[in-house]
This record gives C-alpha cells, structure tokens and sequence, in this order.
C-alpha cells in the first residue's frame, strides 16, 4: 500500500536522508530503528506529505502523494507541541473526528473511550498543560487511535510512559491496529519492542539515512509480553536487530566524536 | 531548498512582486476620471504636483527643490527624533511593567488613560510644561507612538513561555542575563511587531506635532494645502506620506530580517 | 487594583502641588481639584451625556467594524506569504496616512457624520490589529498545524482551529490597540470636523469659549473610558486565554 | 442627516424642505440662528432648524458641498477663495456680522519689548486659527500700512485655546484673537499690539449664510423662508445686545458673566453686494483671489414678500 | 546534602505528591522510577524551587529551600522547550557558563567539549530546531554536563535517544558525575537503567506518589554496561524493583479504568 522509492531529503545542503527504497503492505506493522539524527522523523514526515522531499517519491496505492494523504493520522515525536492547549485532553482527541461526520456526542463518546483505553479516562477534563509528559503521550496515541485511520505513522510513541503503561500500549496499538486492519509505521528507539510489535523492522544507517536492514519478523500471533518475548525465534531477531544498530551506531559514534 | 531559492530571488522578480502599484494607479486613475470631484484629482494630476513641487530643482541637488528640502528636512528629523525616543522609552518602560508585577500595577491605570487620550488635546498641555516649541512637537510624536511599542513589549515580557523561564531559574541566570538573553529575545517578535506599528505611526503623528504650531514641514504644507484647497497638493502630500511610509517600513523589515532570522526560520514548515 | 489607584491619586497629587506652588501656569492647566469637579459635574450633565454617547455608539461600531475587516484579513496574509508580499506595497503605502488629513476627504464620500468617523477611525484602528494578526499568524508553532494536515484538515479548518486559536492573544493585544486608537480617533474627528453631538464637539465648543478646564474635564472621561475599556478587555483575555496564561510565566 | 424631509409638503407653505441642518461656530458671529430658533422664527415660517457645531471652513465646507449641511456660516474669504477654486458653488443667502473695533487683535507678551505695533510684524511668527481666511488677510492688510510685507510663511496655524501657551513659550511671537481670549489674555499678561479691523480693514464684512447654489434654486421657498426668519433674528441681534447674550451661553461655552462684557461686532441687517464686493477686492489685492471676482454671482438677496 | 520532609504538593485540588521522605547524600546518584504521572516531575520541579510545594520542606545542606538553589543544573522532560531557538547549540550549551566566569572563549571551549562529547560536535552551529528530538536531548544534557553543578536534576534525560546512543550517555554521565562529585537525581522508566545508573533506587506509587521502596545498589564500581548488567546481583536488584514498580502500576491501571 505504502511504496517509498529513492526517497531523498535534504535541508539545505544538508542531507538527512538518502534514496530509501521500502515498500510496506496494507494491514502490516513496520517498525523503524536507527540512531538518533539518522532522519527517521524526516522520513516519517516525507510520508505524510509534510515536508516535500527533494527527491524521489512517496507513493500510496501506487498514486504518488503530492500533500497530505487521507486517512492518516500520526503521533509526533513531540506530543507535547502536538497538542491544542486550548483543548481540554478529550475535546484534544474528538478535534480530528469532526472529519468523521460525527455528531458531538458521537464524537465525545469515542474520545472517551479512546482516552479510557490509554488510561487517562480519569483525566478526560484536564488541559494538556495539566498533564505530566506521559500523559500528554498518551493523549496523542488515543487521538490518533481514536481517528481509525488507515495508515497510522508513530515517532517514538511509547518514550516517556512507564515500562507497564508501555506494554499495555503496545498491545492496545496492535489490537485496535488488527481489528481495523490499519497499516503501521512505528518508530523505536527499543530494539525489544520493534520485534515485539513489528511485522518487520527497518534499520536505517546513520545519517544521511539508508536502509541497511530490513527483517521479517516471523513471530506467532497474536503476540504475548511474557510468551513472545520468552521465544527463542524472538531472543535471535532481537539479537539480530541489536548486532544491526549498534554496528552502525558504533561507525557513526566514530565519525562524529 | 525553499530558502535558498528566496535568498537568490532576482531584482526582476522583486519588482514584478510590485504589480499591485501600477494595477491600482490605473484603477484609481479610472475612477477619478469618471468621478470630476475637484476633491478627487487623478493621480495623473497629482503625479504632476509632485513633481512640480518637490522634484523640479536642479540636478546637483537629485533634483530636489528648495520646497522639498525645507519640508523634507525637519520633518524627517522630528520623526527619526521622535520615533527612536519613544521607541526607547517604550521597550524600557515595557520591560519594567512587563517584568514587575507590582510597578505594573501602579502605573497600568495611568498609561491605559494616557492610550485613550488624543494627541492633539494634549498641545495646550505640553505647551504650559515645555518651554520651547520643538519640544512640544517632540512630545506630541512620542506620546502619539509610544503604545504599540509600549503594550507589546509589556505583553511578550510578560508572557514568556515558562520553560524558558524555569532553564534560566535552575541554571542560576543573573538578573541581567534572564533579561538580555531569554526574555528580550522571546519578546523579540512581539516588541518588534509594535515597533513596525510605531513606525508608521511616527509618521503620522510628525504630521499632526506640524498641523498645530508649526510653520515647516510635511505636515504645515498639508495643512496650508488643506486650507487653501489646493487639493491635488492635499493628495501630493498623501502620496508622499505614503511612499515614505512604504520606504521606512522596507528598511525596517530588511533590519527585522536579519534580527529575527532565528524566528522567522523556526517558525517556517519545511 | 489598589496600587493603581494610589499610582493614579499620586500622579493627581503632584499635579495639584504643582499647579498650587505655581510650577504650572494654571491658566493653560487648571488646578487638577478644579478639573475633577468639572468633571464630576460633567457626569450629571445630561447635555455632556448626550455628547458622550453619540461618541461610543461611533467607537463601538468602529471597533466592531475593525475586528470584522482586520482579523479576517491579517490572517489572510498571515497564512498566504504570496498575498501577503503582493499587499504589502499598498498596506505600506497606506498605513502611515494620517486619518487627520484624510477628513476632509471622507465628509465627501460618507453623508452621515456617524459614518465619517467610524471610517476615519476603522482605517486607523485597522493597522494595530491586522500586524498584530499578521505577526500572531507567523508565530503559530509549525507542529499545531501540521498535526491538524496530517490528520486531513484542510486549510480553512487549519486556520480556524489551530491558527485563529494560537494567535488569539496576540489579536487580542491589537485590539486593545486598536479600542484606543479608535477613541482617539472618533474624538479627534470630531474635534476636527465638527458635528451635532460628540465629545470632540463639546471639546471644541469649550475650546471655542476658553473653557480650557471643561476641555480638559472632557478629556479626562475620554480617558477613563479607555480605562475601563482596556480592564474590560484585559478580564475577558483572562477568562478567553487562561490556557496561553497557563504555559506562560507570570511575572516576577 | 440633512437629507431627511426632503419631499415636498404641500401643508407647510409649499415649502420644498422644512428640516433644515445648519453648520454654525461657537462663536458671537452665529448668535442670530440661535436667536431665531428660541424666538421661534424658523418655527413659525415651518421650519426646523437644527445646529451643527463646525470648526472651520476647510470642514464645514465639504459637508455643506456633499448635502450634509444645508446651510454653513462661513467667513467671506474662505468662501470666495473656495468658490474661485471651484470647490463649489455657493450662495450667500445672508450676511451676519462685520467687524467692529477691537473685535479682533494682535496680541503679543506684555514683557516682549521688540513688538509693540504692526510695524515690529516683520519677520515675527503670528498665530492665526485657520491659513487663508480673515485672520491672515486682516493681519496683512494692517501691517502694509505700516509699511511691512508679511510673508505667508509667519502664519502658525493653531486652535484658538492653544495660542495663549504657545505665546508664552515663545512657539510664536504674536496671536491674532477674538473675545472669550481677548479678555482671558490679557489677564495673563499678554498686551493688545494691534487692533487688525482698523485703517483698511474698519467694518470688514466677516461671515455670511451660504448654502449651495443648487440647494438654493431647488428649494427657493424654503430658502425664502430661511432668509425671512433669519432676518428677523439678525434685526433682533443687531438692535438688542441683551438677546445676545441670552443666546451665548446656549451655543457656547461663553457663560453670562464673560459674555456681558466682551467686544462684539455689529450684526447686519442687509445683504449688500457693495460691501461684500470691498472683501472681494481687497482678498485680490494680496493675492488671494487669483482673477477678479464679481460677487453677485455668489448673492442670492432675499425677494421681498 | 538533600532531604525531603513530608514533601507535599496539590495543584488546586489535586493531590501530585504526598509526604515525600527522602535523603541524599553528597556524591549519590538516586534514580526515582514510577507509574506516569505519580509525580515524578513534581517532585523534580519542588527540589528546583520552580513549585512552591503545598507542605513539608526540601532542605539542602539543612537548610531549607526557599527559591532556586544554587549550582544546580536541571534536564527537563520537555527538552525542546528548555532550549532557546535564537541561540545555536553551542551558544545554548554555553549560556549558563557565564555565571562560570569564564570568558566567551573559555564558555565556547568548554560548550564544543561537552556537545562532543555526547555525540554532536558537528552539529554545535545548528539551532534547535535544525535538530532532531534525540539530538535536542542531548543537546540539554550537554548543557547541564558542561555547567558541572553540585546537584543535577534529569528528568528522563534519555528518553528519545537510541539504545547505543543511551549506554554511552549513562557512562558519560556517571563518569563526569564521579569526577566532579556531583549529586545526581535521575528520573527513568527504564528499570534497568535505574539499576545501572543508580546508587539508590527509590520507587514511588501511582498518584498521589508517595516512596514505596528505597533499595540500595550495591553493585561494584566503576559500572561497566555489558559486565554490571551480568551481575546476579543487578539481575535479582532488576526484578525486585521490576516486581515493585509493575505491582503499583497493575493496581493503579485497575483503578483507573
Ligand atoms: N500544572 C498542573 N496543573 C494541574 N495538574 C498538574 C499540573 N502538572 C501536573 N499535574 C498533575 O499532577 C500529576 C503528576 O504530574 P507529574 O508531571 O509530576 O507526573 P510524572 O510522574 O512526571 O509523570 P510522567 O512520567 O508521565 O512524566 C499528574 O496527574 C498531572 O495531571
Ligand atoms: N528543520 C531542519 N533544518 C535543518 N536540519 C534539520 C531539520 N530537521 C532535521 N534536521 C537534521 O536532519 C537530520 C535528521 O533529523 P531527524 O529529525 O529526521 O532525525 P531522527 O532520526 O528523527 O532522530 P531522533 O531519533 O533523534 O529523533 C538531523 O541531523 C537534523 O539535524
Ligand atoms: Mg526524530
Ligand atoms: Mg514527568
């Protein structure tokens, strides 16, 4: 469904990502890894049609995407700014369904349920100046689960939440994801949970960003914290995906310091 | 890439950037022909005033005539003169009621009547407290510019985002260096947009400091037009106003330009 | 509150000595005791009320009128840099054209009085409040709106629900601008011009007869009206932006 | 505004218009109107009249030219200068006042030794409320009889209640007022230099009632009808101080104590196109008419009956 | 050197945190983990003196703390905002060595010394916003590593950068903290990096947090990130305050839901 080809981005002259080539297919999780700076976030928005990427192309249902593709939702690495301040946490989550053509109430219920979902039912009424960080992160996962999209795009979405709350919103994301049959695109900086959650994990190189591994992870499901993680086939690919990152990370460490 | 491209933007397309000028002087043209007011002459008709009037002197001086330089020269110095005090005084008092609560406090009251109160009521006012007439226009200027400059330096002092704040708390900041190197800057688009406002409005208020008391400048020649009704010298000096007002705020935006690059670039989606 | 009153009582104070110790000829400004009960009277004076709201019907409409032209249009040019550069020459050229100058010209266009102010005063009041707009727009953080495109929104719900929002209190402050620029403005026209009824015109009336002390008490409830105006203002902000107020510091 | 009324009504003595909107000054000059409306002149001739309180010809004269006015009290240069300059076509229906002496002066600080008369102009920055109206021509004319040329370029322009503090702070040298300020002036110690409405300029024709040329032809009855009532008040005025006076603290600031005792001028009673025709030629003699101007295009004397 | 009294704080109504005991010695490294939103910004924020807490007192060196303490240095949650986007790297790292009394050229040295030695040397002429989320972190770790304070407060200062980039941060820190004798107060959801990080762990309950375990590391030192985390002992410290942290968390999301 998502086909990137040669995609290339410069700032400037400087180059943050460099001919990525990937294609990902309608219903299926793709977990993205690579070291800090190496343009997963620019990747992430060249997808969504944000930024205009200076070469190469973004296609979506074999259509090239010239501005924001429909039926996307994205939970930005920067949650914080990513919320409406002026918006209580559940008016936050309800803002994105008026696209649904639903009613107020409608669109209060499923916020509510979405906000339930992430823990935070209780916190419903509170501004997102009212909320600790993973809180806020929290809000802007059940907005974008609460959307339904098609394609959902996550820039680190589990960074600042307890290691429980964690779990418990890797499954809610998988869960909901299956029912809807949304295509996933998640970016990690946890080599455990790209396994864990991926269908397949991408390892970009360091920047300019290319894609230097691209793995199937061929776990049963549905997964299971303690039984997929207990998996031997598990313990080898997150080895594998570990060997990938930190041999990059190591050249890149190198040729920075 | 966007940037780049704007950067190296080329003479010829700034100016074809100005297609609106020759646009509206063609409409305005237009409806001044069809309408024969003697109140409104073509801009065809003022053109030829304003050149007769200012710009029919000799080569050496880039044409300027005698009336130019004696209109010209005082009032622009009235202005600048006027503009850069209140300026100053603005950002300074701005600063102070911005970041203190309690002189806010105090003077808020006296500085929102002050906003209310027209200029031009205050001349007997400032004529019985200054004993000598530029001083009185002076003071017309800066009681006239000063606001915009004042309420939006007090408002982006005082409304700096918290964790710029609390980074400068915690690292133990020295009172001058809160100010100078976080809250001057933060405030920096907001004290700006009120000096853009000023600026235009020094011009303004030069104009209303020569209606009163005055026998030179921009403003006396308006008015001596105005009351001679002369009226394409009236929309001479219109136009004139306009396209120092259009000269200043260029140069200002040009000066804003490399002052608030770091807003402008972060502020830009790429 | 408090402390603007014993700010405001001290100004009065020092004026008073001022004028008593012959610092200040009070024949071009009276004693400010004299000026506060000519005001005082003026409060009761059905013919200075009469003046005074023949004034605040043209200020509220013209102010009412700004906000309607200003908003809209600065977040037009706030949101396309394309329109924004082509308008730029005119909005230039036109903005530092003194309203004053332009009087004369607008008796011509618009017959009823009330209209020749409120036009006179629009196109003052206009300025603070489209900058400030324009400004408000640009300093929207890039990642509010993006959040709302990725979801799908077009422009016109970007701009009204994340734009307008965000720069909501930086409008605001332009308006506060502009209420005051428009008093100034009514006033001054009238005061210029002329007319039936109109605090400019009771000014000018007792200009006419020396009344320097009814033209100063005059002027002192233009004044207080800008008071309350801008506390009226400033509440409503409170009330309107507590989120802005909330993520930004207080002062110290 | 103005324009309500408009349609004929058979039942008001075919009057064309009967509301009339009148621009006048807070000054002794429009006291007539004020008189005819207490007394009931305009009322009893059908009309109503209401007062616009003006500032100036440069205002009041585009308000009169786009209908906002019906009729202006308006100072006889201002008026031939805007009719010569084709701002409009006016008619004066009416003369009010001429000057009388000591009605308008040259007044300088009593401890400023270099000005003491006309002759001391030369070169002195003079306050004058309006450019290019009474004020200018009358201090020119009184100081070419002193033999001095007053360049333009002296005249400050400034509202009358400003002059006192800028004379003394030396903004100007010289002001040119009328009463209430002559008085409150001379109080705080400023000195009479010269009385401008002597010599050449002694019962100078000062202000008139003009209405438009077209408002004028299109509504001849009411304009009859204006004139008949006015008439009266003129005569009252000119006869009976004591109306006056009654009358200025209405329209003015002026309270009854000041008003009894200040210097009025001499209200007219006829509108006499010899008189006015002196304005004329004196406003060309100092240039201030470019070609000769013939008056009575711009009288429209009342018709009698 | 630190003491927290009945450390209590509501904000309105709400109750964030309640009777906090807690004692830091000169020279400790105490890691605080937690469910999200317990508190834990909270807590950070009334030692900083940015919150006057509701009760009880924060002492340091005995006496109490009435604004901000002296030679402290903070990493916020919310790194973007605690930089200033009219600076560089270099300068924003730089600013607070003013108080140092070092000259501009000693401030640039030591600032190009401490972003080099997180890994963006290259990127020390670059604005805030010309960085990605990871580099941004760093670049306010820098900040706070360069100023050397005696007390430095994280709040989950490693939290958007990749598994590599986070070993080499933790040592770097330690390793600077070590030296310099600081005391240090860390912020994680990372169980294992508080273990590994910590000299104390002290674990707080779902809001209003309160100290519900207060273990002591008692691991050899200098840590090492592939022998500590061998170590039986770090294994068995990993699981209780693992077993901790999970049992709080558990009760918690089944109140809220
Ligand atoms: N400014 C505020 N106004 C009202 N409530 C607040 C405010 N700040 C925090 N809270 C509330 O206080 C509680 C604790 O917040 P805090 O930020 O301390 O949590 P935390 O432990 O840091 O969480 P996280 O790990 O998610 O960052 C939360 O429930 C939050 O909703
Ligand atoms: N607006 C910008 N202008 C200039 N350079 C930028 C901009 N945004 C990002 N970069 C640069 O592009 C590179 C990639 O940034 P990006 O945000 O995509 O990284 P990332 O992989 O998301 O890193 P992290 O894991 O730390 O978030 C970085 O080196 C950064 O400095
Ligand atoms: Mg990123
Ligand atoms: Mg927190």
């Amino acid at each position: 469904m998502l086909e990137l080809v040669d995609l290339t981005h410069s700032y400037g002259a400087y180059r943050a990502i460099d001919r990525i080539n990937l294609t990902v297919k309608q219903g299926e999780v793709v977990c993205v890894v690579g070291p800090s700076g190496c343009g997963k976030s620019t990747l992430l928005r060249s997808i969504a049609g944000l930024i205009k990427p200076s070469g190469g192309a973004v296609l979506l249902e074999g259509r090239p995407v010239e501005s924001t593709p429909d039926n996307l939702a994205v939970v930005f690495q920067d949650y914080s700014r990513s919320l409406y301040p002026w918006l209580s946490a559940l008016a936050n989550v309800g803002l994105p369904l008026r696209r649904r053509g639903l009613d107020r109430k409608a669109r209060d219920e499923a916020a509510m349920a979405a906000l339930t979902e992430v823990g935070l039912g209780a916190a419903a009424a509170k501004f997102p100046w009212e909320l600790s960080g993973g809180m806020q992160q929290r809000v802007s996962i059940a907005r974008a689960l609460a959307y339904r999209p098609s394609l959902l795009l996550m820039d680190e979405p589990f960074g600042s939440v307890d290691a429980q709350t964690r779990e418990e919103l890797e499954d809610l994301v998988l869960r909901v994801c299956a029912h809807h049959g949304m295509t996933i695109l998640l970016i990690t900086h946890d080599v455990d949970e790209s396994v864990y959650v991926g269908d397949r994990v991408v390892v970009l190189s360091k920047a300019p960003g290319t894609v230097v591994g691209d793995l199937t992870v061929d776990l049963p499901g549905p997964r299971d914290q303690i039984r997929t993680r207990e998996l031997d086939a598990f313990v080898k690919l997150r080895a594998d995906v570990g060997r990938m990152v930190r041999g990059i990370t190591t050249n890149h460490e190198m040729e920075t310091r | 890439m966007t940037r780049v491209r704007s950067k190296r933007k080329s003479f010829a397309s700034r100016v074809a950037g100005l297609w609106i000028v020759p646009v509206t002087l063609v409409l305005w043209e237009l409806a001044t022909r069809l309408a024969t007011q003697p109140y409104f002459p073509a801009p065809s008709t003022i053109a030829v005033r304003i050149q007769e009037l200012w710009f029919s002197g000799p080569l050496t001086r880039g044409l300027l005539t005698d009336e130019a330089i004696e209109a010209f020269a005082p009032s622009l110095g009235r202005l600048f003169a006027g503009w850069i005090l209140a300026s100053a005084a603005g950002i300074l008092l701005g600063v102070a009621i911005g970041r203190s609560a309690r002189l806010a406090d105090y003077l808020d009251p006296m500085l929102q009547f002050g906003r209310a109160v027209p200029p031009p009521l205050l001349v007997p006012i400032f004529f019985a407290l200054f004993q000598i007439g530029m001083a009185t226009q002076l003071a017309i200027i800066v009681f006239g510019v000063i606001w915009p400059v004042l309420l939006n330096t007090a408002d982006g002092c005082k409304t700096v985002d918290r964790q710029y704040l609390e980074t400068a708390r915690v690292f133990g900041f020295s009172r001058a260096d809160v100010l100078w190197r976080v809250v001057i800057p933060a405030a920096m688009p907001k004290i700006f947009a009120g000096l853009r406002l000023s600026l235009s409005l020094a011009l303004i208020l030069m104009v209303v400091s020569e209606l009163i008391g005055s026998t030179s400048g921009i403003g006396y020649g308006l008015i001596t037009a105005q009351q001679n009704f002369l009226f394409a010298d009236v929309w001479a000096y219109i136009v004139l106003l306009g396209v120092l007002g259009f000269l200043l705020n260029a140069s200002f935006l040009l000066l804003e330009g490399r002052i608030l690059a770091w807003h402008q670039r972060a502020r830009r989606t790429i | 509150m408090l402390r603007g009153v014993v700010g405001a009582t001290g100004l009065l104070v020092v004026l008073e000595a001022a004028g008593r110790t012959g610092l200040i000829d009070t024949t071009f400004l009276p004693l400010t005791s004299t000026v506060l009960g000519r005001a005082a009277e003026l409060a009761v004076d059905g013919e200075f009320l009469g003046h005074a709201l023949a004034s605040l019907e043209a200020w509220f409409w013209a102010l009412a009128l700004t906000i309607a032209i200003a908003v809209p249009a600065g977040l037009l040019l706030g949101v396309a840099r394309p329109a924004e550069v082509a308008a730029r020459p005119l909005i230039e050229f036109l903005r530092p054209i003194p309203s004053v100058a332009l009087i004369p010209l607008t008796i011509m266009i618009f017959q009823n009085p009330v209209h020749m102010r409120m036009s006179v005063a629009v196109y003052a009041a206009t300025w603070p409040v489209l900058i400030n707009t324009i400004y408000g727009v640009r300093d929207v953080d890039p990642l509010a709106k993006e959040t709302l495109r990725s979801f799908g929104f077009g422009p016109g719900a970007t701009v009204f629900r994340v734009v307008l929002p965000s720069a909501a209190p930086f409008i605001a402050t332009g308006v506060r601008l502009a209420a005051s620029v428009a008093i100034i403005l009514v006033v001054t026209a009238e005061v210029v011009a002329g007319g039936i009824a109109g605090i400019g015109v009771f000014i000018s009336t007792a200009g006419s007869g020396n009344r320097v002390d009814l033209m100063i008490a005059a002027t002192a409830w233009v004044g207080l009206f800008g008071i309350a105006v801008n506390s009226l203002l400033v509440a409503a902000e409170k009330r309107l932006f507590r989120w802005h107020h909330s993520r930004m510091a207080g002062v110290s | 505004g103005a324009d309500t009324n408009t349609t004929a009504d058979t039942s008001n003595n075919g009057l064309e218009k009967t509301a009339l909107t009148v621009g006048i000054l807070p000054i002794p000059d429009s006291a007539p109107i004020q008189i005819a409306i207490d007394k009931g002149f305009f009322t009893a001739e059908g009309l109503t009249v209401r007062t616009s309180i003006e500032v100036g010809g440069a205002t009041a004269t585009p308000k009169l030219v786009a209908g906002q006015l019906d009729a202006i009290l308006n100072n006889y240069v201002s008026l031939f200068s805007a009719q010569e300059k084709g701002v409009g076509k006016f008619k004066v229906v009416a003369d009010s006042y001429q000057a009388a002496p000591d009605n308008f002066v040259l007044m300088a600080n009593a401890d400023d030794a270099s000005i003491s008369s006309p002759a001391d102009l030369g070169g002195k920055k003079i306050a004058v409320n309006t450019l290019n109206n009474i004020a200018t021509l009358a201090v020119t004319a009184s100081a070419k009889v002193s033999g001095v040329t007053i360049d333009p370029k002296q005249f400050v322009p400034m509202p009358l209640p400003d002059m006192g503090g800028a004379l003394k702070n030396g903004t100007v040298d010289a002001i040119w007022v009328a009463e209430p300020f002559i008085s409150a002036y001379s109080q705080q110690g400023a000195k009479k230099v010269a009385d401008t409405m002597s010599g050449p300029m002694a019962d100078f024709p000062i202000a008139g009632w003009v209405m438009n040329d077209e408002f004028v032809s299109k509504n001849p009855k009411t304009v009859a009808a204006f004139q008949r009532a006015l008439a009266k008040a003129q005569q009252l005025a000119a006869s009976d101080r004591k109306s006056i006076e009654e009358v200025l603290p209405k329209y003015t600031k002026i309270d009854a104590a000041t008003a009894s005792v200040i210097a009025l001028g001499v209200y007219s009673t006829t509108l006499s196109e010899a008189r006015l025709q002196r304005v004329a030629d004196t406003m060309k003699e100092y240039g201030y008419l470019q070609a000769g101007f013939d008056v009575k295009s711009v009288l429209h004397a009342p018709t009698a009956g």
